[in-house]
């Protein structure tokens, strides 16, 4: 039987909601089906609440507030506006379709209006299809914590540390934050306090950066031990150092849904040519949704894919780009929901397998390392070649496939990326594709390759004052060696940098504002029609 | 006993002098080969030894002469172990002697043809922070005081030739093979250092102030490049502080050698120590995860480095050393593991602690011997227990550092072990021919 | 010109001497004062060599051995105590100063303390000037004295008793009777005292012979304990009755070696 | 001079007629001394020197350039004494006189003048003074030789056979390769049976057999063994004589002694475990033992079901004061009775509370790593802060430790303490060292030649020492001693006889009291008294320290090499000035 849309409604405290009593007051009768929650302002809802209601099942969510200037918070409407817009775009590539999602003007005195919107939404959801997502949706694991421990215990190597404390003195947090100490946190794992560091803040803390790993004289791997914890851990730690709400990890959950149809494809410049099936595929990524999320940054963070499609172009190759290509899972994999990460790599692997791609490049570090070795570990005979764009872009030039016509006279510094540098070993095919550019200086960091310094966030996890300092430490760092742009081969490195820098500062400004680029479109720059 | 039974000991070390010294005082000839220029070994190139604080070639000095010139040793310098077959109870050795293009018998070690050759190359004996012409004597001591031409950097312009007063100098001098019977071998050919650039984090090889402790062991030495001045290479300054790293590449299960060199922690002691008598302003700190302090005196070493020469010891091995580009100062991010918190602290050097392993020649020795190795590469006992210098092969004996690590005492006593052994084998094999 | 003291050290071999080594090899500089002589232990240090190398001018004489229970020959080190002990009682009374004679305990890894010490002994030394033997004309009574407590360090008595101090402390005497420690050193000092004075006698009255209270005079003792060292000294044979003038008896020494 | 000549001067003082002719070699030690002593200077100087008819300068002497300098100008000169100018005859000097031997002098008639570290390194700074200090050190050294006389070191034979005191793995080890070496070995131990701390022991580190096996087979072959005079419940008494001829005697347990004559002995009498009585309870609860104890009661099989086992290291040793020194074996026999205990009961928990983990060497971190594997934990304490017994309650030990290495305390609850305590000199030692004349080190054992280069000689000459005795060692460590003591041991007696100490006092008969007050003094028991009455000196046992001609009352004695007017030459010619 036809079942009432269910619709989540943030009212404004000042205006919406008295709007709302009103209309009771006024005993105005509207559906039964709208389920208000009061908020003090329309501008206090995040894009995180209008996901996880449609992830929980709501097939409308409708934000309430204020008229333009009458704002009990001067302009917080304005925000809510503003962000319900990219909000509606986010449902928009989603395939969750944007009418969902509406914001709507109610002062105190419009109870007839609230109980009229009410009403129309109802009858506009009653016509779209049901929203496909549902709370039950979600796979959710149930696992002995006891077991996973000491499994990870053994397999991580953990047993065999020798406390020598060479991890903390390599930890980029440990650095920021002297109290927080890999070798101690593994030391009460083994004397047996398990419930008191899995319910610890500590386990979210590590950016999983891989720099203890590679130094670690006892060969203690222990980002991916405490990948392994954060399954049983307990998760409020984690929702509390969330950043953005997990708008993102919602994100990731919501593609587990194969009955969503993405609209992502959008990005693709008139004439760029890919081709529905092939030997090379091209796997984008979350750009069309960062795209999206982090407009404010204004990163132009899709040029990457252009960038990627123009020099594959030019070099004569049509790559294979999915339009229904999920998340890789990365994310969701490295705080702990194996599961959702599991139906990820399978949908993706069989679009691929789909599209007969036997080659499939990356231009961003996660997905590169979580296809090539996560992917390889959860789906069995994983049949195709997996690359990053680095890897590739040196391999044509070494073909003489592509070559660069456009002198870019930049003194250029190259931030290794943990995924594609420590946990992927690949250090020199980057600093290749920069270095053939013509009129291009390339310098290097103190630390670099293996002993390169993460962006300071990993998995959208503990953005905060100490992931701060490490961010400034490092662009300091970039900025100390007198070059002007700052190249990283991974999309997030820049939005992390960006957010940084856009701060207020607790240093000099000039001390760590470097512009920065991703390194494919630095190598589309130096190239005419790419 | 038969007393013209002779053994043959390969490596002129501290072990290897030890045991050709054992073996000639009680009437056995002896066969000592070095596949360098002058015997002496490691101990050669140190300052000092702990806990005595002797000065140690001084020490050291006096064995290489009773080698020289005990008469039944025979020195085989600059020479390798090429075959070895048996006969009976005896091994047939095939030795190979390397031209030194300079007639040991002519040659004075007057130094005439040092003084003019042309070729300035790093003294290995230095660790190379010192220089050697391409015909050199590796050290002041050498024993035998024969000049070598290094045919690798010589230009062959044949200057020291010309120069050479006894006409010593001969550029066409071919190899050579000597044939031996002996009637049983001693191994002693000491460890090498772990190449510790692999453990880029300490930028040894990029940080110019980042040395390894043999080096800085030059550097203190009397008689090393600076004359037994403490100075910095960066910029010839006098350290204000100095930082040791225990461990770099032992004790390790990735990068590195799993097991302990036993003897990194008390010469790093007596390092800091000497810095404090050279600088006493200089500050002194070991970085260490274990003290091994379990030889005779050694604990009582460490407290009095701790208590009357105030060398600082913090338990945490540095994560990573950072330098300043300008300065060349060092920054070191640790964690003091007993105060539970992570820090840095600047120093004007660090000397690195490398694993001391099993020389690379010992695996072709194995090869050419017969020998088992142990997972670690060292000489493998026949009973670790009851049977220590014994290798697989009867007649065959290993000690000091090639069979497993050990210190200066140590390697001593092992090496009269191994004399005593080999004693044992010839003396039985003399029974035989009697009955 | 300043005073630049001339120091003679007593090393013994196996630990003191290998500790200046030690300081040279460390490079650890001290005042070029010092004269070394190597002995195998400083229990070889005989009383009277160093009286008579103080006699002859050394502004200063040191003697270093192995710490307490360190001796290469077990405990030379703790004979060398007792003699020094002794010396500087003679020392004292000869009026030179017994603070020219130095016992010091330097092991082999010591090279800075043996620095630090010669340093210190020097500057001593310095202070108190250059020694009143040392030069061409030095003081004839302070030299004759030197020379009576010579003789008394060469005498079989005091030897003995420094030889036989352990023994008679821990092992006690014939009777198996043991000896207090200041009790030995009672009985020590009266035998220096003794000893040194007697010699004095015999030097003076060889000078010139003269009678025991004229001996009394210059000696500033009271009569009968010279006469009873005259005494003695007539038992020995050093001393005999010049002549007698009215009821007073002239001594005069009787050449020795016989 | 100004001083009159002692008695024994004058007498001594007319030797040494034959015209005396010095040779004096100046080393300029690359720059060690070159570099600051204006080494032409004291050649020159040289030359002006009482007897003194030759000198030059070497960039090394004791290269065997320069060797081969002194001996040729011996012949050509025709020098009776010899001096070289360089380093310290600590390590120098039986180089040089070597040298002079081979061109036919005495080597007694050589002399070093060491003006390298007591001068150009001492007074880097003051070239000059250096300069005139070492013109003075060559005029003292020249003084001295000046009055040297040729000295002989008498040869005396060396019975081939060994006396190891201590039947332990070491003094049998020690005795299996002398008799395997073809000399006469006589095993004394004073238990009823061979076998040392072995016996007592469970498995062996690291090839896990058991003790008694190994131990059993060595037993066997000591026992077959011909050459090998096994003496079992027996001590050794007294002895007499000097290397090649120690003449022993030992007392059995029933009182019966036995006399024998050796060339060598041998000390392998191990050392016992240190008592921590009244530490964290021991004593006083049944379940606070000793890894020594546990070793028993796993080789009993004596252990039922246990719960939570904590083994503490370092009781009693590392300390500020006292047992200062680590016993080496501690941490590897906790490591593998705590592997053992895993074995037996897999579900017991085992913490070892540590210091700092002695798991040196090539092998012993991998048992660390498997005792890691095997779940055991590691607890490191602090000795300011060690782990503290607050309750023992119903046959449960409750300790609080504070685990530094977290910053926390931890608290455990277990069935059975374990302590592991050090090995500790015998209370014995004392008696045997008296008895051998060799010493004893500040940690109570026995003290060798020379920690770095002698490692296993005494410095008494013939006797040797291995094993425990020396320090604490597992049987492998004391096996390899044991064997490197045979070599020394049969060094002497290989060849057969030996040449002894030259530089030894001398009894002048007939200036000798008797009154024994030398006899007391040396410390060697070298001097005796004979049947006349007076001092006999035996050359062999004389090591030449001169304490008693120091302090002989008739002056009777004179030291070879060092005599009175020998030293005060040099004392004299110290200052040239105040007294030519």
């Amino acid at each position: 039987m036809e079942t009432e849309p269910r619709i989540v409604a943030f009212l404004c405290n000042w205006c919406s909601y008295a709007g709302a009593d009103l209309a009771g007051t006024s005993r105005i009768s509207y559906p039964p089906n709208v389920r208000p929650i009061r908020v003090m302002c329309s501008g206090r809802v995040d894009p995180a609440f209008v996901l996880n209601a449609l992830e929980m099942g709501a097939d409308g969510v409708l934000v309430t507030g204020c008229h333009p200037g009458d704002c009990h918070y001067v302009s917080g409407n304005l925000k809510a506006e503003k962000r319900m817009k990219s909000t509606g775009e986010l449902l928009r590539r989603l395939g969750l379709r944007p009418e969902r999602l509406r914001l709507e003007w109610v002062s105190t005195s419009e109870g007839a209006r609230f109980a009229q919107i009410v009403t129309d939404f109802t009858k506009i959801l009653g016509e779209v299809e049901p929203n496909p997502l549902s709370a039950g949706n979600n796979a959710v694991a149930i696992l002995n914590a006891e077991q996973t421990v000491t499994e990870a215990l053994a397999r991580t190597n953990v047993r065999y540390c020798l406390e020598c404390g060479k991890c903390s003195g390599s930890c980029p947090i440990s650095k920021v934050k002297d109290s927080y100490s890999p070798r101690r946190i593994v030391e009460r794992f083994l004397l047996g306090f398990r419930d008191r560091m899995l319910s610890s803040p500590d386990l979210w803390n590590c950016l999983t950066c891989l720099t203890c790993t590679e130094r670690c004289p006892s060969d203690v791997r222990y980002p991916e031990f405490v990948k392994a914890c954060r399954r049983v851990a307990s998760k409020e730690q984690m929702e509390e150092l969330c950043a953005h709400k997990g708008v993102t990890t919602a994100l990731s959950r919501i593609l587990t849904n194969p009955s969503l149809k993405q609209e992502r494809m959008d990005w693709l410049p008139e004439g760029a040519g890919t081709s529905p099936k092939g030997e090379l595929l091209y796997f984008v990524g979350c750009l069309p949704y960062f795209d999206v999320i982090f407009e404010d940054f204004n990163l132009k963070l899709l040029n990457i894919a252009r960038s990627v499609v123009g020099i594959l172009n030019k070099a004569g190759i049509r790559p294979v780009v999915l339009d229904d290509e999920r998340c890789c899972g990365h994310d969701l994999l490295w705080t702990g929901d194996v599961e959702n990460f599991e139906r990820l790599a399978k949908m993706n692997v069989a679009e691929i397998r789909k599209a007969g791609a036997k080659r499939v490049v990356t231009a961003c570090p996660e997905c590169y390392r979580t296809l090539k070795k996560d992917y390889a570990e959860t789906v069995s005979n994983l049949d195709f070649e997996v690359v990053h764009i680095s890897e590739l872009l040196s391999e044509l030039i070494d073909d003489g496939k592509i070559e660069y016509d456009i002198d870019l006279q930049r003194k250029v510094v190259y931030q290794d990326p943990c995924r594609l540098g420590r946990h992927m070993n690949v250090y020199e095919p980057p600093r290749k594709v920069i270095a053939e550019i013509p009129g291009i200086e390339l310098v290097e960091m103190g630390r670099n390759r293996e002993n390169a310094v993460c962006c300071g966030v990993n998995a959208w996890l503990s953005c905060n004052k100490y992931s701060k300092a490490v961010q400034l430490d490092r662009l300091a760092e970039a900025k100390a060696t007198g070059a002007d742009l700052l190249v990283t081969a991974c999309p997030k490195c820049q939005i992390h940098w960006k957010c940084v820098m856009s701060e207020k500062l607790p240093v000099r400004p000039e001390d760590v504002t470097i512009e920065m680029r991703d390194l494919t479109v630095l190598a589309a720059e130096a190239m005419h029609s790419a | 006993m038969k007393t013209d039974s002779s053994v043959l000991v390969i490596g002129g070390g501290i072990a290897g002098m030890q045991a050709s010294l054992d073996l000639a005082s009680r009437g056995l000839k002896v066969y000592l080969v070095e596949r360098s220029p002058s015997i002496g070994g490691r101990m050669a190139q140190l300052d000092k030894t702990f806990p005595t604080m002797d000065c140690s070639i001084c020490i050291v000095a006096p064995k290489m002469i009773d080698c020289l010139r005990h008469p039944n040793i025979s020195l085989l310098t600059y020479c390798e172990v090429k075959a070895v077959s048996r006969s009976a109870a005896d091994f047939v050795v095939q030795i190979l002697r390397k031209p030194r293009f300079v007639n040991e018998t002519k040659c004075t070690g007057c130094g005439i043809c040092a003084q003019y050759c042309p070729v300035e190359i790093p003294n290995e004996f230095d660790m190379g922070l010192g220089i050697r012409k391409a015909v050199y004597i590796p050290l002041p001591q050498a024993v035998p005081l024969k000049y070598t031409i290094d045919e690798e950097h010589c230009l062959k312009c044949g200057l020291c030739q010309r120069v050479c007063g006894t006409g010593a100098v001969d550029l066409k001098q071919e190899p050579e093979t000597v044939t031996l019977n002996v009637g049983a071998i001693i191994l002693a050919t000491g460890f090498e250092l772990f190449d510790v650039r692999s453990i880029s984090e300490y930028g040894y090889g990029r940080h110019l102030n980042v040395l390894i402790s043999l080096e800085f062991e030059r550097l203190l030495s009397a008689s090393g490049p600076t004359g037994g001045h403490l100075l910095r290479l960066s910029d010839g300054r006098i350290p204000r502080s100095v930082a040791f790293i225990q461990c770099v590449g032992s004790r390790s299960l990735k990068g590195g050698v799993p097991f302990c060199s036993t003897a990194c922690c008390m010469y790093a002691t007596k390092e800091a120590i000497l810095i404090r008598e050279h600088e006493p302003e200089c500050e002194v700190t070991i970085f260490y995860n274990e003290l091994r302090v379990f030889g005779k005196g050694y604990q009582d070493f460490v407290n009095k480095a701790k208590d009357h020469r105030g060398v600082k010891y913090v338990r945490g091995l540095p994560g990573e050393i950072v330098e300043d580009p300008g300065t060349g100062d060092l920054t070191l991010w640790y964690e003091d593991t007993t105060e539970n918190v992570t820090k840095s602290t600047k120093a004007d050097i660090v000397v690195l602690c490398p694993a001391l392993v099993p020389r690379a020649t010992s695996k072709d020795l194995s090869a050419l011997l017969g020998l088992e190795l142990d997972e670690y590469g060292f000489f493998k006992a026949k009973d670790r227990l009851f049977a220590p210098v014994d290798t697989n092969v009867p007649g065959i004996f290993a000690c000091g550092y090639c069979q497993s690590p050990k210190d200066i005492p140590e390697s001593v006593g092992q090496a009269s072990a191994a004399a005593s052994r080999a004693a044992e084998v010839i003396a039985l094999s003399a029974d035989k021919e009697v009955h | 010109m300043t005073f630049e003291p001339k120091i003679v050290g007593f090393l013994c071999n196996w630990c003191s001497y290998a500790g200046a080594d030690l300081a040279g090899v460390s490079r650890i500089s001290y005042p070029t004062s010092i004269r070394i002589i190597r002995l195998m232990c400083s229990g070889r240090v005989d009383p009277v060599i160093v009286l008579e190398i103080l006699a002859s001018g050394a502004d200063g004489v040191m003697v270093m051995g192995c710490h307490p229970g360190d001796c290469h020959y077990i405990e030379g080190n703790l004979q060398t105590e007792r003699k020094i002990k002794m010396l500087k009682k003679l020392i004292e009374e000869t009026g030179l100063g017994p603070e020219r004679l130095r016992l010091e305990w330097v092991s082999a890894s010591e090279g800075g303390r043996f620095a630090d010490i010669v340093k210190e002994f020097t500057d001593q030394i310095k202070t108190l000037g250059p020694s009143p033997l040392s030069g061409e004309k030095s003081d004839p009574v302070l030299l004759e004295n030197m020379q009576a407590a010579k003789w008394a360090a060469e005498d079989f008595r005091l030897r003995v008793l420094v030889g036989r101090e352990k023994e008679l402390i821990d092992e006690g005497n014939v009777y198996g009777e043991k000896t207090l420690q200041e009790e030995f050193d009672k009985t020590m000092d009266e035998a220096i005292q003794a000893e040194y004075t007697r010699n004095r006698i015999y030097l003076m009255v060889k000078r010139e012979p003269q009678s025991v209270k004229q001996l009394a005079k210059r000696l500033d003792l009271d009569a009968q304990k010279v006469l009873r060292h005259v005494v003695v000294l007539r038992r020995r044979g050093m001393v005999t009755v010049d002549r007698v003038e009215e009821t007073t008896p002239i001594y005069a020494a009787l050449e020795l070696g016989k | 001079m100004r001083y009159l000549l002692t008695r024994r001067c004058i007498r001594t003082g007319q030797m040494n007629q034959q015209a005396r002719r010095i040779g004096v070699f100046v080393c300029h030690c690359g720059i060690n001394i070159g570099g600051i002593v204006d080494v032409p200077k004291v050649v020159k100087y040289a030359l002006t020197l009482p007897d003194v008819v030759y000198s030059e300068d070497n960039l090394y002497t004791c290269s065997s350039e320069g060797l081969n300098r002194i001996k040729e100008t011996i012949r050509k000169y025709d020098l009776n004494r010899v001096v070289v100018a360089s380093c310290t005859p600590r390590t120098h000097e039986t180089l040089f006189r070597a040298t002079c031997e081979e061109a036919g002098l005495n080597k007694y008639l050589f002399e070093m003048a060491n003006i390298r570290e007591h001068c150009s390194w001492a007074h880097m700074d003051e070239p000059d003074k250096a300069t005139e200090k070492a013109k003075d050190i060559v005029g003292m050294t020249v003084a001295k030789v000046r009055l040297h006389t040729p000295q002989e070191e008498p040869e005396i034979a060396v019975v081939p056979s060994t006396l190891v005191i201590g039947g332990g793995i070491s003094g049998m080890t020690a005795a299996l390769s002398l008799a395997g070496q073809g000399f006469k070995v006589c095993l004394v131990e004073r238990e009823p049976e061979l076998g040392g701390m072995l016996r007592h022991l469970h498995k062996l580190y690291t090839t896990m057999e058991d003790a008694s096996e190994g131990l059993n087979k060595i037993v066997e072959a000591v026992r077959q063994n011909r050459d090998i005079d096994i003496k079992t419940s027996t001590v050794v008494k007294r002895v007499k004589g000097f290397i090649g001829n120690f003449d022993v005697s030992l007392q059995s347990e029933s009182g019966e002694t036995a006399n024998l004559e050796v060339g060598t002995i041998i000390v392998a009498t191990g050392a016992d475990i240190f008592e921590p009585a009244g530490m964290y309870g021991y004593g006083k609860f049944e379940n606070v033992i000793t890894q020594f104890e546990l070793e028993g009661l796993l080789r009993k099989g004596q252990l039922e079901k246990l719960g939570t086992v904590v083994m503490i290291q370092c009781v009693g040793a590392r300390e500020e004061k006292g047992r200062t020194y680590c016993s080496r074996i501690c941490c590897m026999t906790a490591l593998k009775n705590a592997l053992l205990v895993k074995q037996m009961c897999p579900e017991a928990d085992v913490y070892i509370l540590f210091r700092d983990l002695q798991t040196y060497g090539s092998e012993y971190e991998s048992w660390h790593r498997m005792a890691q594997n095997e779940g055991i934990k590691f607890v490191k304490y602090a000795l300011e802060k060690p782990p503290e017994v607050v309750a023992i309650r119903d046959g449960k030990v409750t300790l609080d430790v504070y685990h530094a290495l977290l910053g926390e305390q931890v608290r455990i609850e277990s069935d059975l303490v374990v302590l592991s305590t050090p090995l500790v000199q015998r209370g014995d030692a004392r008696e045997l060292s008296q008895v051998l004349k060799v010493p004893l080190g500040p940690d109570g054992f026995f003290f060798e030649a020379h920690v770095k280069l002698r490692p296993i000689d005494f410095a008494t000459d013939g006797i040797y020492v291995c094993g425990s005795a020396h320090s604490p060692k597992n049987s492998a460590e004391s096996v390899s001693q044991a064997l490197g003591a045979a070599s020394r041991a049969a060094i002497p007696m290989a060849v057969g006889r030996l040449r002894t100490e030259a530089i030894t006092a001398e009894v002048d008969e007939s200036l000798c009291g008797g009154c024994g007050t030398c006899v007391k003094i040396c410390p060697y028991g070298a001097i005796e008294k004979d049947e006349k009455g007076v001092a006999k000196v035996t050359a062999v046992v004389c090591k030449g320290c001169g304490t008693c001609g120091a302090s002989c009352p008739e002056k009777a004695i004179t030291m070879r090499h060092f005599t009175d007017e020998q030293v005060m030459a040099q004392a004299f010619a110290a200052f040239r000035r105040a007294t030519a």
